[in-house]
């Protein structure tokens, strides 16, 4: 039963991005439609099976790793695959309605979209380094080309400074894979993560190599200068895509090697470094974000600076007792899922604002709380969630790694967690300030189609209620990165 | 001191410079030709390493041929976007002026 | 769990209501004003119903584990009902005002959307059974209030949204970070009639001391102790049923409320005055109570004068919490309820003069009493309440809170009290003066003619109701329902035995 | 029974409501004079009661004793009377419903201070009789009366936060309770009441016009209108007196100290009132320095008693003697400056000479109240019982010279009524209401004996 | 004068990058050197990939996902090239260039370079080749025609030209599914058949990735005036 739905997962997605390449417009939105609810399905029943059985190891081909490649089916991946289920459909469906029919290059979207559909999968379940690195590669390419739809001369440079970015990040990852496999001899996670015990220095540096080049991939903040205008140019659906679900998949793969590899090599000091980095990520991207004039740039900014938080990790991981450690990781675990949900119903109503609105800019709000209440109110909710503030699950995530931060001792990311709160705010409220402006004229905007607004409301509502059932969502991801797990 | 030692030191060496010529030039086509240094850098030490502690090892030549492929259509993207980038604006390389979004 | 549904139906009333009002077109006036009438009414019914079953000794509550090791508690024990009773009963007075107040103005669907999310949240708080649940629905509050203060949409209106914000998500940040630590020292403390601590080793005191620092200040924000008051007047600029329900009942009692829950139900009194905090909070208390008086004295603006009036008033909760000893705790819950009582009833009269005279400075109300005789009537009585003249509410709180000073031999809390009595009367006086002893000078600003009585029927009688209601609690004091015997009851089973 | 007590109270409180419409306020006018009645009947058909309601307030409780009725019958009898000279008067004047409000509230304060037994509800009533009170002395509306009404209201305030201060203590003394009584008894055990008593003398004797807090008297007294001045110096100011009986712990401990103290200033009130009175220009004023120096005759027994508590018992029923005397003749005397005299120089002469007979009993020419109540007074203060009593040879030549004080004072008063201009026509009904209580006042040694 | 210092700093960065690349490196050649596990797995099941050259078994069976998802990531490359492209055809007139000893030579070439693609397909089931070299070759074939000015009919965005993109990647996965659908693991070809499966993936494959390989450099940007617009809306 386990291997069918694993075999359908995997098919699917790439299946259809064929499909698509083939169809016009609205008949491969048609077949997409079909295709999100089967992978919605598929996704689904993976989550119940796991959550009862347990996760298990899938061997491709029916080699067993070291020679095959395994992929790890574990209680915290099948919960990242779902969630790409509900935020791809999201994303889809709105894509469908957002996207105008009519232009030439409109229709490669679905392909494109069905394969990061599949490479986001591919990196989630993935348990081999190599295979790994063709996942994220696959991520990029599909996610530059989503970026570069159109082909206007800023998606182009956007494109490029993010393709370039990301290619030096994905080569820096293999050098360090290569280093691992020279010292290690096998390419599996768990394989490497056994022989780890009696590694030398170098598997340290290429610990260091390896995350340093993911951490340019998930726009840390030294790295982070491709991530505003990529997201910022691209389409409100591909930013909901690119911010909610790609730029998580880089700090996947270094959270997996980092809880392999990181407590056995002795390598503190690279997760303080990666801490002070996120530090500072969300302090200038929040400073960024209250500074932008145009909405979606705020909103990707604001990408930036919730990076931040995901990368307190790496310290409160390393070097602190088992308890508090699996306390930051359900904490990430919570930050990452709600920032998906919250961060791609923004992307979303800030493209439904945004086409109302006819304008980019912040300040061409005004009046807009009264004439379009629906879609101001689910930017708003998305904003309660990513200020932290509860019922949402931001909240949940917030509360989970200030306890998990103070109980380690390491109490300054508690100091960075609040301030980032508040930072949250000052540039979520300067949206509510500026669309509560009262406008004298009668209704200046146009109406976009009801059903266009209800998506980012499902999403932002997801993401306020996500606070409300932490705990059977954590319970579901048992020992989160890798415990025990049964293969088949 | 076998011959795979030699690659392997060429590939460091080559890991370098290509790393070097990705972040300091800024004309995009000489940036992709550094990035393709840095590829068959880091592709040598991936062959080089192995086969110098035991020998050639098929496994290697498999993960290289894939990566390869992968830069390939990496580089073949990258010059796509920059012919049409140069097409429509006439510039060869990216914008550096302070930029408010820097 | 006996009765687990009733505490979850009153948060849900409202909830309910406000998504239902936030889905109404705007167009839809009836029905929303059905919607807002009948949620109140049933949100009183129920909170009456358990009062009565608290009363019995019945228990409601509901517990479920929301994240890993803590748990989301609601739990109606009394002290809850006394907060709980003065939200409901007051929130439907002030739905009807607000529905005669806001009458042809935009966005109304928006305002009762928030208006029921507010109140939703202040008796969640009210209900809320331990440190966790209560910050929950505090920052929700916070969240929920913010729209109401920038309803009108004006510059001032959103300048004075943002200052609130700072203030108030500043003193959020501050209360998680009290919670967080305390529940890493202490664990999920559910909140208990005689607090936990008692029995703590002596090595956490200075940690436990710091924490109290921590949650007062967080929670000081919303009770607009002095340092942290600034918020106040300025959100003066919202409609008055928003200062009115912000003022008087949501926002400051919920800061007030928290501290108690804070003294008596995490730290419990007598350990909270062996660690030697009650004293500083004292004197911050006190120095409130003159301060918000003093500032009150020379404001031009009457709303932002009853908004400085709040500020001293609110203190003297915390006044009464700080006395050690059960007739301090009665006067300062007592006042959680005079306090909002007459505040209300202040509020609604200034919205009164303001809606149907164009009047918002002092010195404008001048002749005022004949104009509107039953409004200013409601206003004096208000106002004589607030001086603490017998046999009205305000007298019942100094009187008790001067015998728990004597009787917690803090004896310099009676000269403050009486200073502040003065400079009540100082600020209170002259505007009595001027509504009835004053001839009208020249015609009013923008004098608009709303109904056949005196002003709009739903803008008059909510506040003569509240000002019947602040005599009827003033006189029958000592009758077994009033809110002094509810208090009682309460500080009765605060004190260990 | 407690009905008969609410009854009182609630009447004037309920015709305060009347005021609102013209023609309710038609009504108002007639009841106005009969409005203590119910207090009246109290006065005379009760001797002895204490009704406790435990919900009313903080437990509240009615109480009537001998203490207390005389206040009772002089306050009923004062209102009753100054209540037909106002409506005679007043009718119809401009701004009738601020008066009309005014009064009753006051009237009603007035009579709740009297009956009520529990300090709440004494305190109450002494709050609303002064705030009401503030409303008839600025109901001139002229920049004089502002002022006036400004310094009243400054010096009240202060005095009932003084008061209140003081019953706080009092109460905490008695353990919690609210009763008088109570306190009364808690005072006298107490080993160091020295605060508590200071601010309740402080307290009342900002009403009852205690030296250096008197100011507000002779500012007041003469911009209210007549039958309000009336009433003020007659009934108001005996409140205080009435606070001082009922709290202070007389005839239980003795409290030399104090007692000096409040003799002294008994004296300095009798001496120097009555000299600063003198050279005044308006005879209302000099009524209101009158009042201040009779009244300073009580507050030397009072703290005869003080010094000497054996003196308590004898002297009891001296107060009550002395408030009807005071009142009834006091509010004669100024109902007496609003009269119009007849302009025939016979009939005018034989008018002065009507008005000028309360005065005299007032001076305490014998056969009048006054001399009883001086002779009382002369008597228990040098009598054997006060022993400790200081400056005991010197008091009765005191007081001699207070009457002949009191006397130039009274004619300093007479001579400016002389100087007033005559009309003509002569209102029958302001006549009428001062015969009533001239005549209350003269005939008192006759009907007192059987009613103390 | 800030660009200076940026230069120099990453300079720096990239210098201390190869020193402690070359350190580690030197950790690495010290290790002693003993059998690989891996490669002694690998000659055992070799004889079961259906295949006798290694490399291509571990390509084509052993990490057949890597190789599917390599596939994906031309084929994502082919896609994002032809969106780009502006107008119906591929053409660029202004590289045709009707040189006729460019057309002799052709005429020679063309056919020696898809016998030798067929070959290299061949044999890389026992020695080093396979699709991608033969793909290669195809794509090589294709630009010398281009570069003469051969007309492509299929090389406009069309079906035709997306369905050759496709073509490969999709023979891939349906055999993938094949396995999974008979209970096995999803790629793993049913026993004794895999020599053959792979090799007609590896035809499907060398056809697409030819194809693509050419729609990539052929997907240049048009002449300006035909261009059709800046790009998409605000």
């Amino acid at each position: 039963m386990s291997s069918l739905l694993m075999a359908g997962l995997l098919f699917t997605p790439l299946a259809w991005a064929v499909l698509c390449l083939l169809l016009a417009f609205r008949a491969a939105r048609l077949a997409s439609v079909i295709g999100m609810l089967l992978q919605m399905a598929l996704s689904l029943a993976l989550w119940a099976w796991v959550a009862e059985q347990g996760g298990f190891f899938y061997h491709l081909g029916g080699w067993a790793p070291p020679l095959g490649i395994g992929l790890r089916v574990d209680g915290l991946a099948v919960t990242f695959v779902l969630l790409t289920a509900l935020v791809g459909a999201a994303c889809g469906l709105h894509a469908g309605l957002y996207l105008d029919p009519s232009r030439p290059w409109q229709r490669y979207f679905w392909p494109l979209f069905w394969m990061l559909w599949a490479g986001l999968n591919a990196v989630w379940l993935a348990g081999d380094l190599f295979n790994l690195y063709v996942g994220l590669e696959l991520i990029t390419l599909a996610a530059v080309g989503l970026v570069v739809l159109g082909g206007a001369a800023p998606a182009l440079e956007a494109a490029l400074r993010y393709l370039f970015a990301a290619l030096i990040g994905s080569l820096a990852y293999l050098l360090g894979v290569a280093l691992l496999y020279a010292e290690f001899g096998s390419l599996s996670l768990v394989g490497v993560g056994e022989g780890a015990g009696s590694a030398s220095p170098a598997a340290s540096f290429a610990l260091l190599i390896m995350l340093f080049g993911l951490a340019v991939k998930a726009a840390l903040f030294p790295g982070h200068t491709w991530l505003p205008p990529a997201h910022g140019i691209a389409r409100a659906p591909v930013s909901a895509l690119l911010s909610g679900l790609v730029v998580k998949a880089a700090f996947y793969v270094a959270a997996r090697v980092w809880l392999e590899l990181g407590p056995a090599l002795e390598a503190a000091v690279v997760g303080v470094l990666l801490g002070v980095a996120g530090s500072a990520a969300v302090c200038w991207g929040s400073w960024q974000a209250l500074r932008q004039p145009q909405l979606k740039l705020v909103v990707a900014w604001s990408s930036v600076a919730q990076i931040g938080y995901l990368f307190l990790l790496f310290p409160l991981s390393h070097g602190v007792p088992e308890a508090v450690s699996l306390q930051a990781q359900q904490g990430v675990t919570l930050q990452v899922i709600s920032h998906a949900l919250a961060k791609s119903a923004m992307f979303l109503a800030a493209g439904n604002l945004i086409l109302s609105v006819r304008s980019k800019r912040v300040e061409a709000l005004a009046g807009v709380s009264r004439y379009l209440p629906l879609s101001l109110f689910s930017f708003g909710l998305a904003g309660v969630s990513l200020m932290g503030m509860p019922p949402s699950g931001g909240f949940a995530a917030k509360w989970l790694l200030l306890q998990a931060s103070l109980a380690s001792g390491q109490w300054w990311w508690a100091a960075v967690l609040l301030v980032g709160g508040l930072l949250a705010a000052a540039y979520v409220f300067r949206i509510y300030r500026a669309s509560f402006q009262e406008v004298e004229e009668s209704d200046p905007f146009y109406h976009p189609p009801r059903s266009l607004e209800i998506i980012p409301l499902v999403l932002a509502l997801l993401a306020l209620g996500l606070g409300l059932v932490a705990e059977p969502v954590l319970s579901v991801l048992g020992l989160p990165f890798g415990g025990e797990v049964l293969s088949p | 001191m076998t011959s795979a030692l030699l690659y392997v030191l060429a590939g460091a060496l080559l890991c370098g410079g290509g790393l070097a010529g990705c972040l300091l030039v800024r004309h995009l086509l000489r940036r992709l030709l550094a990035f393709n240094l840095l590829g068959s850098g880091v592709f040598l030490l991936l062959v080089g390493l192995p086969a110098h502690r035991h020998g050639s090892d098929p496994v290697t030549h498999a993960l290289v041929l894939t990566g390869i492929v992968v830069a390939v259509a990496a580089t073949a993207l990258a010059l796509v976007l920059i012919r049409r980038y140069f097409h429509l604006t006439g510039r060869v390389s990216l914008p550096t002026g302070r930029q408010e979004d820097r | 769990m006996s009765g687990a549904w009733l505490p979850l139906a009153t948060l849900a009333t409202s909830l309910l209501a406000s998504l239902i009002i936030f889905a109404l077109p705007e167009h839809r006036h009836s029905i929303r004003t059905t919607v807002n009438i009948l949620a109140a009414t049933l949100k009183l019914a129920l909170v009456a119903a358990m009062t009565w079953g608290v009363f019995q000794g019945r228990f409601y509550g509901i517990s479920y584990e929301m994240l890993p090791g803590v748990r989301f508690v609601l739990r109606a024990d009394a002290v809850a009902m006394l907060f709980a009773g003065l939200s409901a009963l007051l929130w439907l007075f002030t739905t009807l005002y607000a529905v005669g107040y806001l009458e042809g103005s935009p966005n109304r669907s928006r305002f009762f959307g928030f208006f029921s999310l507010c109140v939703a949240s202040t008796l969640g708080i009210a209900l809320a059974g331990n440190l966790f649940t209560f910050f929950l629905f505090y920052e929700m509050l916070t969240l929920s209030t913010y729209p109401l203060v920038v309803h009108r949409g004006t510059p001032k209106a959103l300048r004075a949204g943002r200052q609130y914000i700072i203030y108030t998500l500043g003193g959020g940040a501050v209360l998680l970070l009290g919670v967080v630590l305390l529940y890493q020292l202490e664990g999920d403390l559910a909140f208990r009639e005689t607090g936990h601590l008692m029995g703590s080793d002596p090595a956490r005191y200075p940690a436990l001391i710091g924490i109290f620092a921590l949650l007062v200040a967080g929670l000081g924000v919303k009770a607009a102790l002095v340092p942290l008051h600034g918020w106040l007047p300025t959100a003066m600029v919202a409609p008055a049923p928003v200062s009115a329900l912000l003022h008087a009942v949501a926002v400051v009692k919920a800061g007030a409320f928290g501290i108690v829950r804070v003294v008596y139900d995490i730290y419990g009194i007598d350990f909270a005055a062996s660690l030697g905090v009650l004293e500083p909070l004292a004197w911050v208390a006190a120095f409130t109570v003159i301060y918000g008086s003093l500032r009150a004295l020379w404001q031009s603006d009457l709303k932002r004068r009853l908004a400085f009036s709040t500020v001293s008033q609110i203190a003297y909760i915390v006044l009464g919490i700080s006395l050690f000893g059960p007739l301090g705790t009665v006067g300062g819950l007592v006042h959680l309820l005079h306090q909002g009582i007459m505040k209300v009833t202040l509020f609604f009269c200034a919205g009164n003069y303001a809606e149907t005279l164009g009047v918002h400075r002092v010195d404008e109300l001048d002749g005022a009493g004949p104009r509107m005789p039953l409004t200013s009537l409601a206003f004096t009585v208000a106002a004589f309440g607030m001086i603490g003249i017998p046999p009205l509410a305000g007298f019942v709180t100094k009187w008790m809170l001067g015998r728990g000073a004597l009787a917690a031999d803090m004896a310099w809390v009676i000269p403050v009290l009486l200073l502040s009595s003065l400079l009540n009367a100082l600020y209170f006086l002259p505007i009595v003066y001027r509504l009835w002893f004053r001839p009208l000078r020249g015609d009013w600003p923008a004098e608009r003619a709303l109904g056949r009585l005196e002003t709009h029927a739903l803008l008059l009688w909510p506040p003569v109701f509240t000002a019947v209601l602040t005599v009827l609690v003033g006189v029958l004091a000592a009758a077994p329902f009033s809110p002094l015997a509810w208090a009682d009851l309460v500080a009765l089973r605060m004190y260990l035995p | 029974m407690s009905w008969a007590f609410s009854a009182a109270v609630l009447l004037p409180l309920l015709a305060a409501s009347l005021v609102a419409t013209g023609s309710t306020r038609f009504l108002l006018w007639r009841l106005l004079p009969w409005l203590p009645l119910p207090a009246l009947l109290l006065a005379t058909q009760v001797r002895d009661a204490s009704v406790d309601i435990p919900w009313l307030m903080l437990g509240a409780r009615w109480q009537l004793d001998t203490l207390r009725s005389p206040f009772l019958l002089a306050a009923s009898l004062l209102w009753g009377g100054a209540g037909l000279y106002a409506r005679a008067v007043l009718e119809g004047a401009e701004r009738e419903r601020w008066f009309l409000s005014s009064w009753c509230l006051a009237l009603a304060g007035n009579l709740w201070l009297i009956v009520a037994g529990d300090a709440v509800g004494f305190y109450a009533g002494f709050a609303l009789m002064t705030f009401a009170a503030w409303g008839l002395v600025v109901h001139a509306d002229s920049p004089r009366a502002l002022w006036a009404g400004k310094v009243y209201i400054a010096m009240a305030v202060l005095g009932e936060l003084a008061l209140l201060a003081g019953l706080l203590l009092a109460s905490e003394l008695a353990g919690g309770s609210v009763l008088l009584a109570e306190m009364a008894t808690a005072l006298g055990r107490s080993q160091q009441p020295g605060l508590a008593l200071g601010l309740l003398l402080t307290g009342f004797g900002v009403k009852a016009g205690l030296p250096l807090l008197h100011f507000w008297l002779p500012l007041a007294h003469p911009v209210a209108p007549t039958p309000a001045s009336a009433v003020l110096s007659g009934a108001m100011i005996k409140a205080g007196l009435l606070g001082w009986l009922v709290v202070l712990p007389l005839g239980l401990t003795s409290l030399p100290a104090w007692g000096t103290m409040v003799m002294a200033l008994g004296l300095i009130a009798l001496l120097g009132a009555a000299l600063r009175g003198i050279w005044t220009r308006e005879a209302k004023t000099v009524l209101a320095w009158s009042s201040i120096s009779q009244m300073g005759l009580a507050t030397l027994m009072l703290g005869a008693v003080l010094v000497e508590p054996a003196l308590w018992w004898l002297v009891s029923g001296w107060f009550g003697l002395f408030v009807l005397h005071h009142g009834l003749a006091k509010g004669a005397l100024f109902l007496s400056v609003g009269l119009s005299l007849p302009g025939a120089p016979v009939a005018r002469g034989l008018a002065l000479l009507v008005v000028a007979l309360p005065a005299l009993s007032v001076i305490g020419l014998p056969l009048t109240s006054g001399e009883a109540v001086k002779r009382w007074l002369k008597d228990s203060v040098s009598g054997d019982l006060a022993g400790a009593v200081p400056w005991q040879p010197w008091l009765p030549h005191l007081l001699s010279l207070s009457t002949l004080l009191t006397l130039l004072l009274l004619l300093r008063w007479w001579w400016l009524l002389r100087s007033g201009d005559g009309s003509t026509a002569v209102a029958t009904l302001p006549w009428v209401a001062w015969l009533l209580l001239a005549a209350l006042s003269l005939g008192l040694p006759l009907y007192a004996p059987i009613l103390l | 004068m800030i660009e200076r210092a940026r230069q120099a700093l990453l300079g720096a960065a990239c210098l201390l990058f190869t020193v402690c690349l070359l350190w580690a490196v030197r950790h690495l050649v010290a290790l002693p050197a003993e059998q690989q596990a891996l490669s002694v797995l690998l000659s055992r099941w070799l004889p079961d990939s259906g295949v006798s050259h290694p490399v291509t078994a571990v390509l084509l069976n052993f990490r057949s996902y890597d190789t599917l998802l390599e596939i994906g990531v031309l084929v994502i490359a082919g896609m994002v090239g032809i969106s780009l492209a502006r107008t119906s055809a591929l053409e660029d007139p202004a590289m045709r260039s009707a040189d006729p000893l460019l057309h002799a030579l052709l005429r020679l070439f063309l056919p020696l370079l898809v016998l030798l693609a067929g070959w290299l397909l061949w044999a890389g089931s026992s020695r080093p080749g396979g699709a991608f070299q033969a793909g290669a070759l195809l794509a090589a074939a294709g630009v010398l025609g281009r570069l003469a000015g051969l007309p492509m009919a299929f090389l406009r965005p069309g079906t035709l030209l997306r369905a050759g993109l496709v073509l490969g990647f999709s023979v891939f996965l349906l055999i993938a599914l094949l396995g999974a659908l008979d209970g096995r693991a999803f790629l793993a070809y049913p026993p004794g058949l895999a020599g053959a499966l792979i090799l007609v993936i590896e035809a499907g494959l060398s056809l697409s990735i030819g194809m693509i390989l050419l729609a990539l450099f052929v997907s240049a940007p048009v002449a300006p005036e035909e261009d059709a617009d800046g790009g998409p809306p605000a």
